[in-house]
């Protein structure tokens, strides 16, 4: 049923039709309809879960990571700082197998203090053993919680579900809400294959010493890398139910593109009227929109991005003292590969600063115009 | 040999903290959670943050305890229990007793923000805090639970703690929650007595209990009971319950204080304190003992 | 729990046995702390007056009950003393550990 | 593609006039995005909304610089902001306002229309005197002048959307509906 | 003066000859030596500082940033949860541009519990715009110590000094600890641009919207990349004083080396012993141990890595989804190179489990013998 | 115009807030900043975390507020103070007032562990907290000072919140602190001697200031004042000031308690209460109100 | 702090202006509150018994004294309406915002 | 370079002897490199120690595996594990102990000392009766046998490193020098 909703109420009813039993959540902006929803939801029983209205998100994660154990399926949603403050337990969660699923609102990092979008929150997180996934609509933020749940349980490693702050957190979009029965099939009920009980006592996360903690961490890597396969798997089981396919990347007149942007989040559909337009300009230019995050999808940059004769990666995000994440991690999976076009690092889009069509008409002007880039990092739209 | 009389046993015969376990000779934390699972049995599950305990339960794929244990975050013994509550509500486990184990440090300091937070919603866990006054897992540094006076490796003898003992049990009187108790281990009869109440009550329950550390007191590992005894019957740690944080009823009366001398005599971490000192200590400790004595019979 | 019983100490061939969470799989009644121990309790059963006082306080679970009478498990016992402190009878002494 | 913004105040819930158009929109198979201005909202002070709206998806994410049409749901803005900045040639601008449009002074290349929306809405008592809620009506009269939809989907929205008195504010936008057809050439 | 101190202690001393002002720390195995010798220096006035005992790392970090922006020299050491607790204000203190400098022990990540070193604790840091050094032995670790004051308060970007846990925060090794004229004429007081003073009030680190957010961060990343140069020069300076140079990298025998190893922390020095003897096997390898994570050393890598026929790259840290860290930023790092050798992503010793010349000469063997990695992750020492 | 007769000005005549701010219209914290700036003047730096006051302040470059202020992380109040103190101390400034100044939300629930550690420590700061009863920067969330029968809009009307708010005033008490106080807007004179009183004070000092919020509450705006002095005058809110913990003294002695139905009525946020809910909240008014009056006669 | 006094809002050109840290160059007072109002105080002066108490109370500083008179400064007031609710002689009256 | 293992006992403070040694050797310029086990340390639990020392710079961080010398701290502890474990052919088996060496069987391919550091201990009043304190009389054994340094530079760390009857300490290592000679082939 089609429904006008913001982003932000998209993945309340993601969490409400995957059938959370428990939402552990501190508010924050600009993720807070996300959670006064959801406690309407659980008021007037739409979703019968356990609300717990924690005093901060350190702890908010750490309950969702106990009812997880306890063998309930648990989601949170936060931003930022909050994201930020929830570090150490993000570890916990990907380290203790416990498939949490989380909706994060990319917001700048403060100081200073910002509400506006930029993905420093979430990427700084990607070295924490979460999946993170991008979107860039409404729509995709509802499917993909559902498919998050779906992900995450199959792997016991725990999820991030990403949107832009405001431009889609508070931006009202059509949306088909799917309903309950056939999601239902898509995802049934949460059956852990160990959970704390006193039916069958262990003693989980315990002291662990140098003869086994590498075995344990080698096993979260390799389930970590059955994920891509695993994604595009459900995304397809996905389409079957609800006619919308759910990939690792989305693709967009790559194949004879000599130039391909890599972009994410709502930036990497704004990227493609861009491409339109410049198409239509005469220029061959594609967008590669990374959906998927980590696990890293190698295999589908290498088959998609040696196609062209440059990459321009645009980030919205900075890993300071280094440079681009998406540019850094592009590079790096196609470092061994063979055909391996040169890749333009570009910074937009920082704090909240808006991303238009133009700045991938600015991206593609400079990229066209360079053999290779002049520096590291290329910054658009800075004042300088 | 004698013909066999019975022997005399004041506690429950079943032991659900097994030997084998790393806990130092004399271990006081080691002796608080075998009461308290006398007490609560098998249907319970422990949330143990970082703490002494982390290391005693041993190391992976074992553990000594025949209880479930979900050895969590220091800062989230609370918050964990409560979320594996949660969880087992939803999965229609509603008989299972949730406890939270963490030290004074994972209780009095950077696990208070969790406690207070559940306290406030009423959730239905127990708390139990085990008092060995410092941070000894990471070798002995200052808690907010370390005694005025205490040498610790952080508050050197030069510079030893100059701030009282933070009071915890005030702190969550101040929450009225449903149940709050102080216990030590030289009174496991009193201490089960108690937690077997508290176990069938809905709500936050809260435990204080008190649980040398020869290691970290400088002390000798025969001492633990005793020191735990005297630290009763001298008034510095007395054995009381508050209900709904007014409520305050004494358990174990004393009836001729003794003086607090011979109690710190016995630790090492006390050796350097002057007689000055002491007779501040003793003022201090007297003058809180009336204030507790006027709150139990006003209640 | 059957594993739980196991005293014997689990090594894992292999990533392959390791399990996917960090979780308990067997006792630790592998670990014999009774090699912690430079003092041993011995108890004079003569003059025991089975108050269970010993039972009552062992930290470590090394007094067992075997009809009636309190009995050291040397297996175990860390030998802290916190026995022969806290027997009313004096009739638990602590001794040299002759290893 | 149309693109729309409004200009109100904190507080008057602006982006509910355009969230009802949205929902009237889509329910004829359109692809809307609506959004308030990204930040702090403090009552009474001047504030957008925005709107976009096309037959087919939506994928420019960006904010609306160059907007087709404006719509002054607080007439005391016109003074107080510029509201044809960025304004396309030939686009509306449609003013909640008792005046006539040639009250007020715009270059020639805009088109002015007024709704007295807060008259509508004060008659069919929405809101209160000191604060009438005249985001319905103004949907009414955009539907109408645009062109956008039928006004039948903009009732059922307004019906759907709107919990306090929904007939009340269907007979408003019915009325705005009405009353701003004059301008229309 | 020669001591034989562990490596805690030469934090600890690093710290005391930095004239530090403010302490705020927070106890965790395996840093504890670290405060209690600095608690014991303020008590017997060996070291003029407030010592703050705060009741968790996010306020040992947020009382050291307070004292930093009111104008004091600040230092705190933490390890792994620690440091995973403090992430929020480690945003907060780059952000902010506050010169804190702060010891880290490098632990695993819980769970399960361990106490054993590997890097993932600081290395998932790596986005958050502190600098990163990293050490192989005691006197680099008091050395460095000084050295990071300097550049931080130079940039007024904060930075990490890192050791294995055990294997230098435990270990006594000879230091020749030197002599406190010298380290202040080296290091002279903090005099910083701005400081939180009533007689020239400001207001820092408030709300700052997306025209001028972008500005100020573009500024941080620009001092990190004056970093590379004055961490060389301040290094050079270091030498003339003290007679050790500090460097960016460490390069050993990397000139006529077929097989680069590229290493850190204490494996980055076995690693040497490794090289010397393949060596004598008559095998061309070489050894470069990076000693600077953050900024990264892009010229560095550029000069000497180009120069083998293969890279090997041993990780003692994984982005689960990804990598290895220091593989990761190595290949991107030279992606564009002319010169493109083939980069070997090895993993080993995660959870403490010891890394050792063996484990070199089974990374050297392998890279010998194969054209290119079989695999994204090369695993060394997991029993499979 | 009628000759000039003075001008009667009960406050100090200097303004430290700057109008062009960002606050609602009838913003109780703006006046509580007012106030207590009049009180300790421009020697004071303030550490904000995030909060109202943290978008009230104005963006980058701007500020509205004549004094420094250190905006800090949400949960960093306290211990960002501390640090600023002793930073201040080690490079020669012993005389400047750091004054942490957070909400409920920063102070009761996210923030209280750092408080907590401060106020054991005794760091030399001033702790304010101006209390709007919910998280109002992020749009009226629930917090633990959230009163029982509080719409928010994460305790919805089916749902309004059930707990009873946190004692803050209780648990700092527990803390034993030199010097702790309530406040509220609607009686300036009162807050301003006591901010003096306690910034003459050394040690952790304590402010707990009632600030009526239209927007979260939904009041008019013209009824912040009013609504601050009745819950005053119904004794929901007294004024009084507590030393070390025990000393409790009351500031506004009210003579004939009012009812609390009159001010219950004023706000939105309780229009979903039947009688039997104000009957049982004015029952446990009455009950506290006799508690404090006891404590008061007792010190 | 003549910094604080400026009334002009700070535009920068380019980065190279913006400060290295996140911090206050100005006032707010380039912010005229005033137009947020929808109803306006205005002060009766003759019932006026100058006690104050509009001053007092006003959360934006917005009754300004002059010579010993209450005027209210209509470029920051935000017609919140509590000097007319507070004032003890009524003497100001909220009245519609006629922009 | 000489690679060494302790066998003692947690309480004991076996790190304290490699420690000590390490600073007498430092006096003469060599590089030394102590470390004790890497984990949780129980009073009366059995735990190693370890020196590397050698006369030019230590790079290897990584675990001493097969030790040229074993010494073992705790006599008790030569049944109660496996002290020869990876030990080095003709390596040194130095134990504390009144028995002779050929009280203990051991593989000819290791040569075997005892020293009675704990009588020494007793007897110069070093700790308690029951927890004497062996390491300052173990490491005056161990210098001797092995030839590491002058008992001068192990005198003179003793004074700096130990602040609890120096003297004494000192006295017990010369005497532990000297008793332990015997041994020497
Ligand atoms: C966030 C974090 N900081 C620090 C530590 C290190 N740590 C582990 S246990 C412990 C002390 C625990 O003290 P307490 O709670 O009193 O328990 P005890 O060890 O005394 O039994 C500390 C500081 C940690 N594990 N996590
Ligand atoms: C770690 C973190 N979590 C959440 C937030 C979002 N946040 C900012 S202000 C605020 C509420 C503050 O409430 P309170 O302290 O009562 O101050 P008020 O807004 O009511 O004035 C919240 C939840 C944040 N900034 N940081
Ligand atoms: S240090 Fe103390 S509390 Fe910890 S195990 Fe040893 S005796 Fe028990
Ligand atoms: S304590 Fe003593 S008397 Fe009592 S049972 Fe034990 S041995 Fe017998
Ligand atoms: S000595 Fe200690 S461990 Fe051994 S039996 Fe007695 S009480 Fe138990
Ligand atoms: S929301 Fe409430 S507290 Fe915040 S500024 Fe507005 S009135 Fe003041
Ligand atoms: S409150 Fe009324 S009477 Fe008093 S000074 Fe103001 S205007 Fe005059
Ligand atoms: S209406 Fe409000 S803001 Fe305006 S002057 Fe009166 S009190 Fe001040
Ligand atoms: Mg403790
Ligand atoms: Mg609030």
């Amino acid at each position: 049923m089609k429904k006008v909703i913001m982003g932000n109420h998209a993945l309340s009813y993601g969490a409400m039709l995957a059938r959370s039993e428990v939402i552990a959540a501190y508010p924050i902006t600009p993720q807070t309809q996300v959670v006064e929803l959801l406690s309407e939801m659980c008021a007037d029983g739409t979703l019968h879960a356990k609300f717990i209205k924690v005093e901060s998100e350190h702890s908010a994660m750490a309950a969702c990571i106990g009812a997880s154990l306890a063998g309930a399926r648990t989601f949170t949603a936060t931003s930022s700082q909050g994201l930020a403050l929830m570090h150490e337990m993000l570890h916990w969660a990907s380290g203790g197998r416990h498939p949490v699923v989380m909706g994060n609102i990319n917001r700048s990092m403060a100081p200073g203090w910002s509400i506006w979008t930029d993905q420093n929150d979430s990427l700084s997180q990607r070295d924490t053993g979460w999946m993170q996934f991008y979107c860039a609509s409404n729509q995709e933020v509802l499917d993909t919680t559902i498919q998050a749940f779906k992900v995450s349980e199959a792997l016991y490693i725990p999820s991030m579900v990403i949107l832009d702050a405001f431009a889609l957190s508070h931006t009202y979009e059509v949306v088909d809400v799917p309903d309950q029965a056939v999601v239902d099939r898509f995802l049934p009920r949460f059956k852990p294959y160990a959970r704390v009980t006193p039916d069958e006592p262990h003693a989980f996360n315990g002291l662990t010493g140098p003869e086994n903690y590498f075995e344990l961490r080698y096993k979260l890597q390799k389930d970590m890398e059955r994920g891509p396969a695993l994604i595009e798997e459900t995304g397809l089981e996905f389409e079957r139910l609800f006619g919308r396919r759910l990939r690792l990347v989305d693709d967009y007149l790559c194949d004879d593109a000599e130039i391909i942007l890599v972009t994410s989040g709502t930036a990497g559909y704004t990227a493609r009227v861009a491409v339109d337009q410049m198409r239509k300009a005469g220029l061959k230019v594609g967008n590669l929109r990374m959906r998927v995050f980590r696990p890293f999808p190698f295999d589908a940059c290498r088959r998609i991005l040696p196609k062209a004769k440059k990459i321009a990666v645009v980030d919205r995000n900075i890993s300071y003292g280094h440079h681009g994440m998406f540019a850094q991690e592009v590079k790096s999976a196609l470092y061994q590969h063979a055909g391996h076009p040169p890749v333009f690092s570009f910074i937009a889009g920082l704090g909240g600063r808006d991303i238009t069509p133009g700045t991938f008409r600015e991206v593609v002007d400079y990229t066209k115009a360079h053999e290779t880039p002049e520096d590291n990092i290329l910054w658009i739209g800075v004042k300088k | 040999m004698k013909k066999p009389k019975k022997m005399t046993m004041t506690l429950p015969a079943e032991e659900y903290v097994g030997s084998g376990n790393l806990a130092c000779q004399g271990c006081g934390a080691n002796l608080a959670l075998r009461y308290v699972l006398k007490a609560l049995g098998l249907r319970t599950i422990l949330c143990i943050p970082a703490c002494c305990w982390a290391v005693i339960d041993g190391a992976f794929p074992h553990s000594c305890v025949s209880v479930p244990i979900f050895h969590c975050a220091f800062e989230t013994a609370a918050s964990s229990a409560t979320g594996v509550k949660a969880g087992l509500e939803m999965i229609g486990d509603h008989e299972t007793t949730v406890v939270a184990w963490a030290g004074d440090g994972g209780t009095f300091d950077i696990g208070l923000q969790a406690l207070s937070g559940a306290a406030e919603r009423n959730d239905n866990i127990i708390y139990v805090c085990y008092d060995n006054e410092a941070y000894m897992n990471t070798g002995i540094q200052r808690s907010s639970a370390t005694p005025y006076g205490a040498w610790t490796t952080t508050t050197p003898v030069k510079f030893f703690k100059d701030q009282p003992k933070k009071d915890i049990d005030a702190i969550m009187a101040a929450h009225s929650i449903p149940y709050q108790a102080t216990a030590s281990i030289a009174f496991p009869e009193d201490l089960i007595k108690k937690m077997k109440k508290a176990r069938d009550i809905k709500g936050t329950r809260f435990f204080h209990i008190y649980a040398p550390c020869p290691t970290g007191w400088k002390s000798r590992p025969e001492d633990a009971v005793k020191l735990a005894r005297m630290v009763v019957q001298n008034g510095i740690f007395p054995l009381y319950e508050v209900e709904h944080g007014e409520k305050y009823t004494l358990n174990i009366k004393v009836k001729d204080k003794k003086p607090i001398d011979d109690y710190f005599k016995l630790q090492g971490r006390f050796r350097h304190l002057k007689p000055e000192h002491l007779q501040a200590i003793q003022a201090e400790v007297d003058r809180q003992w009336a204030r507790l004595l006027k709150k139990c019979e006003q209640s | 729990m059957p594993k739980k019983k196991d005293a014997t100490k689990i090594v894992f061939e292999s990533e392959k046995d390791v399990p996917m969470m960090p979780m308990s799989l067997g006792s630790m009644l592998f670990n014999k702390t009774g090699s912690w121990r430079n003092i041993r309790p011995e108890i004079k059963l003569e003059e025991c007056i089975q108050c269970g006082i010993c039972w009552k306080f062992c930290p470590d679970m090394s007094i067992e009950i075997e009809n009636e009478w309190p009995v050291v498990d040397y297996d175990f016992c860390k030998g802290c003393g916190i026995c022969a402190e806290e027997c009313p009878t004096k009739c638990i002494v602590m001794v040299e550990e002759r290893k | 593609m149309i693109e729309i913004r409004f200009h109100g105040r904190g507080g008057q819930g602006t982006v509910v006039a355009s969230k009802i158009l949205a929902d009237a929109l889509a329910k004829e198979g359109n692809y809307v995005q609506a959004y308030p201005e990204f930040g702090v909202e403090r009552r009474g002070a001047p504030v957008f909304s925005f709107i976009r709206i096309d037959a087919k998806p939506i994928y420019d994410k960006s904010r609306i610089y160059a907007p087709d049409h404006v719509v002054v749901v607080d007439p005391t803005l016109v003074e107080a902001s510029d509201v044809t900045e960025g304004l396309k040639d030939g686009g509306w601008i449609i003013i909640n306002s008792d005046k006539p449009p040639d009250h007020f002074k715009f270059p020639a290349k805009f088109r002015v229309a007024t709704v007295n929306a807060t008259g509508i809405a004060v008659k069919h008592k929405l809101g209160t005197l000191a604060a009438p809620i005249v985001n319905t009506a103004v949907a009414g009269a955009i539907v109408r002048l645009l062109k956008l939809t039928k006004l039948e989907s903009l009732l059922a929205a307004i019906k759907e959307a709107i919990s306090i008195k929904p007939e009340d504010n269907q007979k408003a936008a019915a009325e705005a509906y009405e009353k701003v057809a004059a301008y229309m050439k």
